[in-house]
């Protein structure tokens, strides 16, 4: 038992680490934000498990993914889907052609519900399928590509096609996604409302409480032998292989975990937003995603936590006082810290933290951290 | 005589890059124990004999049996799996991570995806981490990262993580380029004291280093088979010196 | 088939007369701060202090959406300035509180609750994409704020919290059709879109009213993906067909691309028809008037309408944005957004959102640049529809004014 | 047939002929640059896009000195070599401050080149205005061309299509019949070799990225004929060019053009039998689907490692 407890914390270090962030999340926030930032820092959050994912992914196996948007949507969507029948009861709808489906359905003519929303009636079948689609998709993409040894840029640009194409169809297929806008209008979770300041601040917690079980999971594959061979896979692909190890295997493996992990970002979103639209599934969301995980430490799956909420954050800062500085600051951020800052934060904060008594400066980053973003608000 | 004792069988094996011939029709046999060099001027396809061998290569035609097993067809872990283990030219060890970590990762248990996630540190990895590290002359600087070893010292980690796999084929790739001459003589040693209960087939060019180690040795040129047999008779062939020994 | 209004002297200055004719019709000289105690008029805790009322205004300063929405944001902001040099509403100087929506659904989601929940503002001016409005639309219903939302959009909704200044897709569309089926006496139509919901509803509604009123015969619906810049596939499924009359809702960069490559392809306005219902003035300056020259808009509004309104109201956007500022459709649209709602304000004799939206069905406002607009009860507008030919100078001939046209959102037998 | 009379399907087959020809030739011109600075360098430039804007609004500009001076009717050749100057000295510079030192770390091009477009986006927001902008085009390049009454070719079609003809026929001989191109090829081989027998392998870098730059910004340049000017047309093209480059099998020129040319046939075909946006989709996913199966794309040759 204690060797698992040490993997899913990853050591004295990490525990301390990980227990800072939940204290952050958990208390400090909560405590001291109102609850309209509370709400959108419940946003930013959501983002903060493709960041996770991104490190897995990116950070620890080399693989670069610019469509995790895909999976964060496809997560979004399925909730979406299901708050959206719950939404569209027959007495609500009455005006509608056909009463008891979603609106925009009825808009496009379509009369009754199409085959594949019916898993959505249920919730435990959603949750279900909030893992399994984008699990599968997952499969799917790095099976034909990690099979056939597609690495590198060419997985990127891969990926990033393939999230264009969804885009194009969630906004083409409008009759059965509700197209450009989105499903919108979402109320209520089996009769509770989600729109409500209780709600807010439950779903909050249930949202954080994932966060740190992802991280925790991260962390786990990343201490085991996998973690370890992920990193050798980065470095020297070809001496893995002919180490005995089906190389595919592994990138396909984690490539599928960092998809459900996004795809659990993309279901909370929908319930912390109340809405999900195709903007989050093309390319600049995904892009934008790996900027926050650049940031923050591709290494270090909390440093990406906090670097997500610190871009966001600053890009909800910046484009309130100076829109027109927004562009060029996440623009040039994003060359400084590729050219200079390779590990981001996270490798930041190692760096001076070797002089130092570790557990101290770690509260006292933490603290100037929370000050920092604190000052910016 | 597809059928045979020995523990390699490459028979008319030929390999060709956009119509240029690497290896053309090659035939050779390696025996349990035995220590099989592989020399030849640049280009006589001997890294390319390696990569068919080890699948990093697919061959156009021909066979590679190892235990009677057909190769060809196999995935490279496969092949590993097997019991082939493969050196590469330029040291190839995980820089990142501690000897420690290069020797743990390469241990034959854990090698599925769910395996390498449960797989744990026991006493019998330890132990065998500890003999090969022994073994390859680095117990002293098993917790030192890998990018930090001397070249020569990367050579013996990779013939080290090799070794923890236990392979019944052990092929190497110019193991002694850019030894020192005391390395070179250490190497020697390391080789002959692994080569007890297995088969090894080596890729160099130093021959004082061959004349040390080689039970048998095959000469490639051109893709093709020039002369086999015992150092002595390699030395004494006129074809040989006349296309590699004379220069 | 002019502005109905008497023409008045061009020698007295615009402005001044758009102010009078303001004053007259609100009688905004009465409304003094002490007649209205805040205490009274505010009752349910808005930014409102004994002199000012604070608003918000909402649109995407950055972003893909900024280009559009910059001429909204300009146009608010201009007709407030003008309120509070006219004695504001209720006596109290307006004051505006700007969000930048970024082009992007959560943030106007999220700025749409600031406004209402930290900044308790009594108004908001803002939106532009159908989508952003259905992600603000929840946040109001929730908060009972109040949005003005300017653009001309699909229809299909009406909500309380919600004055839609702009078309409702039948307003824009039926009556065009109309027009151009009679004078070029057309049968049949091609019709194209840019690939989203505003488009997509429009074309319905259009292929129902042609096929059914009309009798005529639609020969082809298209949808390109949006930023889709490539047009020879289409053009050459239109020659095919040979439609009287093209009917079109591209948008954005595609827009440009579409009418580049039609002009290229040999269809000008000598040898085609084309009525579109996604061109403005703004559109304009990217498209080049030289490739919509003799092509029709349908909009409720063309820059270069003769009243006195309009007159008044170009001559003072130029004055404040330059010689070279155009004005579109929507800009005019989010022009009458803080109007209408300071007429809200002054009927009801509060700030109040439920009393605001009591007050204002009904509401008739003569001073539009427009002309003539009244609030319906379902919270659109009633206007009248131009449709506009252009000219290579990028401005357009108003060539057909319908009578009003009262707004229906959720068109019974369009649907 | 189909209620059509053979002229008019004729017709129509030689228009689209066309269609596709000048889809090909757009998509050669966009994915031009790239091949040169992915497939020769190896370097993703997420700014790609935007080299061809600064193209474009170099067009855009020229053409308001031309109506001011009166020259509308000569000034688009000029300009396109505006473009191509002005894209070549700004990635010239882009490669020495920012390029070089990300050689070895592939994936980290591109994330900082995709930093870079944003801060050119913006740039070109500040400098030009959000809202999209035309070039006043000279009467010879408006309108079309008609062989017979029925049938209109595109001037500005032609144009471009005239123009990818220019520019890949030089590139091609600049790269496989010049002493600079030996160089190119001779650097992106073996590099050590390379500046072991005398060659500046770095100014070669820089040259080689700056001239891919170039490229781009003569494609901008040529796409104001067609299609729109604003800050963010660049991200319009981005997919599109990799597509091309990756599917052409990234190393090889004729592979580009091969693939350009299937794209372009593909797509354009499909948009006339399918809705366009669903064409788009197909085109899309069956190139995805071809690489999957094919990941080196279609022109790549067998090599010994």
């Amino acid at each position: 038992m204690k060797a698992l407890s040490e993997k899913l914390l990853g050591g004295k270090q990490g525990a301390i680490a990980l227990a800072i962030l939940a204290m952050v999340l958990f208390v400090i926030f909560p405590l001291w934000l109102d609850s309209f930032r509370l709400s959108m820092l419940g946003k930013y959050v959501t983002y903060a498990f493709v960041s996770v994912s991104l490190v897995l992914l990116w950070g620890n196996g080399g693989i670069l993914s610019l469509g995790q948007g895909i999976f964060f949507g496809l997560g979004g969507y399925c909730m979406a889907m299901f708050l959206k029948l719950e939404a569209s009861d027959p007495v609500s709808t009455k005006i509608q052609t056909t009463p008891g489906i979603p609106d925009f359905m009825d808009w496009n003519q379509i009369t009754a519900l199409p085959w594949f929303w019916e898993p959505f009636k249920s919730l435990p079948l959603t949750l279900i399928l909030i893992l399994l689609i984008p699990t599968l998709l997952a499969f799917i993409i790095g099976f034909a590509m990690f099979k056939r040894r597609v690495g590198g840029v060419y997985f990127s640009i891969i990926t990033q096609a393939i999230a264009l194409i969804l885009s194009i169809l969630i906004v083409g297929q409008q009759g059965y996604t509700g197209g450009v806008n989105g499903i919108t209008d979402l109320k209520t979770l089996l009769g509770w409302d989600i729109r409500t300041e209780t709600a807010k601040y439950v779903l909050y917690y249930v949202n954080v409480c994932l966060l740190i079980l992802s991280i925790m999971l991260a962390r786990y594959i990343i201490t085991s032998k996998f973690g370890m061979l992920l990193l050798a896979m980065r470095d020297k692909e070809e001496r893995v292989r002919f180490s005995g190890y089906d190389v595919s295997d592994y990138k396909i493996f984690v490539f599928c975990v960092a998809a459900m992990i996004s795809a659990i970002g993309g279901a909370m979103f929908t319930l912390q937003v109340g809405f999900m639209s195709p903007s989050f599934v093309g390319i600049v969301p995904s892009i934008e995603m790996v900027i926050c995980a650049a940031v923050g430490g591709r290494m270090s799956l909390i440093g990406a936590v906090y670097g997500t909420l610190l871009v966001n954050f600053g890009k909800t800062m910046f484009s309130e006082t100076y829109p027109e500085l927004w562009l060029f600051l996440m623009g040039g951020l994003f060359i400084a810290v590729v050219m200079f800052f390779p590990d981001g934060l996270a490798g930041v904060y190692d760096k001076y933290s070797k002089n130092f008594k570790l557990g101290e400066l770690l509260a006292k980053f933490n603290k100037n951290t929370v000050k920092r973003i604190g000052d910016m608000l | 005589m597809s059928n045979t004792d020995f523990v390699l069988a490459i028979e008319d094996l030929t390999v060709s890059f956009d119509g240029f011939k690497a290896v053309d029709g090659l035939n050779m046999y390696i025996d349990h124990n035995e220590l099989h060099v592989v020399i030849g001027p640049n280009g006589a396809g001997k890294t390319t004999v390696l990569d068919l061998i080890c699948g990093k290569t697919k061959s156009s035609s021909g066979s590679i049996k190892f235990k009677n097993r057909e190769l060809t067809k196999m995935p490279e872990h496969q092949i590993v799996r097997a019991g082939v283990g493969r050196k590469f030219q330029t040291p190839s060890i995980y820089e990142n991570l501690t000897v420690y970590q290069n020797l743990e990762v390469s241990y034959p248990a854990g090698r599925s995806v769910w395996g390498s996630l449960t797989f744990k540190r026991t006493d019998e990895v330890i132990e065998r981490v500890n003999k090969i590290a022994a073994e390859v002359l680095l117990t002293d600087l098993l917790q030192t990262e890998a990018a930090l070893l001397s070249h020569g010292q990367k050579q013996w980690l990779e013939i080290g993580m090799l070794l923890m796999q236990d392979p019944e084929l052990l092929m190497l790739d110019e193991p002694v380029a850019g030894m020192s001459a005391k390395e070179r003589d250490q190497t020697a040693d390391l080789l002959k004291r692994i080569c007890q209960n297995r088969s090894m087939l080596v890729i160099e060019h130093d021959m004082e280093f061959v004349k040390q180690i080689a039970h048998k040795v095959t000469v490639l040129h051109q893709g093709k088979i020039l002369a086999a047999g015992t150092m002595d008779k390699i030395q004494a062939n006129e074809k040989v010196i006349e296309v590699y020994l004379g220069h | 088939m002019r502005e109905s209004k008497p023409k008045l002297s061009n020698k007295l200055s615009l402005s001044t007369l758009i102010f009078l004719a303001l004053g007259l019709t609100l009688g905004l000289g009465n409304a003094m701060a002490e007649d209205y105690p805040t205490a009274k008029v505010n009752t349910t805790g808005l930014a409102v202090t004994d002199t000012t009322v604070t608003v918000g205004i909402l649109h995407s300063a950055t972003g893909t959406m900024a280009i559009s929405e910059t001429g909204s944001i300009q146009a608010e902001k201009m007709a407030i300035a003008q309120i509070n040099a006219a004695g504001g509403v209720l006596g109290r100087k307006i004051e505006v509180i700007q969000e930048d929506g970024a082009s992007d659904w959560p943030t106007f989601a999220e700025k749409s609750k600031k406004l209402l929940e930290n900044d308790k503002v009594a108004a908001v001016m803002g939106c532009w994409t159908s989508a952003s409005r259905k992600a603000v639309l929840p946040v109001f219903e929730k908060d009972n704020g109040l949005l003005f939302y300017p653009t001309f959009y699909e229809g299909l909704e009406q909500s309380k919290n919600v004055f839609y200044t702009g078309q409702e897709a039948t307003q824009q569309i039926l009556a065009g059709l109309d027009w151009i089926t009679k004078e070029k006496k057309a049968k049949t139509f091609y019709l194209i879109g840019s690939d989203y919901i505003w488009p997509r509803t429009s074309m319905k509604i259009a292929r129902k009213h042609i096929e059914q009123y009309l009798k005529g015969k639609v020969v082809g619906e298209e949808y390109v993906a949006l930023g889709d810049t490539q047009f020879g596939s289409v053009i050459n499924k239109i020659k095919l067909k040979k439609p009287d009359i093209i009917y079109a809702a591209v948008v954005g960069g595609s827009n440009v691309a579409w009418f580049k490559q039609l002009n290229a392809a040999g269809l000008n306005a000598k040898k085609q028809t084309m009525l579109t219902i996604s061109v403005t003035e703004d559109e304009v300056l990217g498209i080049g008037g030289e490739n919509l020259e003799g092509f029709y808009s349908a909009m409720k509004y063309f820059q270069s309408l003769k009243n006195p309104n309009n007159e008044a109201f170009v001559a003072e956007f130029k004055k404040n944005y330059g010689d070279t500022a155009v004005i579109g459709d929507v800009t005019q649209a989010a022009y009458l957004g803080p109007w209408l709602w300071k007429a809200g304000v002054e009927k009801a004799g509060s700030f109040d959102v439920d009393k605001v939206v009591a007050a204002l069905p009904g509401y008739e406002f003569k001073a539009a640049p427009e002309g003539y607009v009244k609030v319906d009860p379902n919270h659109h507008l009633w206007s009248k529809l131009r449709i506009g030919q252009w000219r290579k100078d990028g401005q357009a001939d108003v060539v057909y004014e319908s009578e009003l046209i009262a707004p229906d959102p959720f068109p019974k037998g369009y649907q | 047939m189909f209620g059509y009379t053979m002229d008019e399907i004729g017709n129509i087959v030689v228009m689209q002929g066309f269609s596709g020809l000048s889809l090909f030739s757009v998509l050669l011109l966009m994915a031009l640059g790239l091949a040169i600075i992915f497939g020769q360098m190896g370097v993703i430039n997420m700014a790609h896009g935007e080299f061809m804007a600064v193209g474009a609004y170099t067009t855009v500009l020229m053409s308001k000195l031309a109506v001011k001076y009166d020259l509308v009717h000569t000034y688009f050749v000029f300009a396109i070599i505006a473009a191509f100057i002005f894209a070549f000295v700004i990635g010239y510079l882009i490669e020495f401050l920012m390029i070089r030192h990300l050689y070895h770390r592939p994936l980290d091009t591109l994330l900082a080149t995709w930093g870079l477009s944003l801060v050119m986006q913006q740039i070109f927001r500040s400098t030009f205005g959000a809202k999209e902008v035309s070039a006043e085009l000279p009467e010879w390049l408006l309108g079309s061309f008609q062989p017979t009454p029925d049938i209109d070719i595109p001037i500005n079609g032609v144009f471009v299509m005239g123009l990818a003809i220019i520019v890949t026929a030089s590139v091609y001989l600049y790269i496989y019949r010049s002493r600079g191109g030996l160089r190119i090829r001779a650097t992106m081989q073996n590099r050590t070799m390379a500046s072991a027998v005398g060659i500046n392998t770095k100014k070669v870098d820089r040259m080689t990225f700056a001239l891919g730059c170039g490229i781009a910004g003569v494609a901008g340049a040529s796409f104001t004929t067609i299609a729109s000017t604003g800050p963010t047309t660049g991200s319009l093209y981005i997919v599109d060019s990799f597509m091309v480059v990756v599917f052409g099998g990234a190393t090889s020129l004729i592979g580009t053009i091969a693939s350009a040319f299937s794209i372009a046939q593909a797509q354009s075909i499909l948009q006339f039998f399918m809705s366009s946006s669903m064409g788009k989709v197909s085109t899309l996913l069956v190139i995805v689907m071809i690489l999957m199966m094919r990941p080196e794309g279609l022109f790549a040759s067998k090599l010994r490692k």
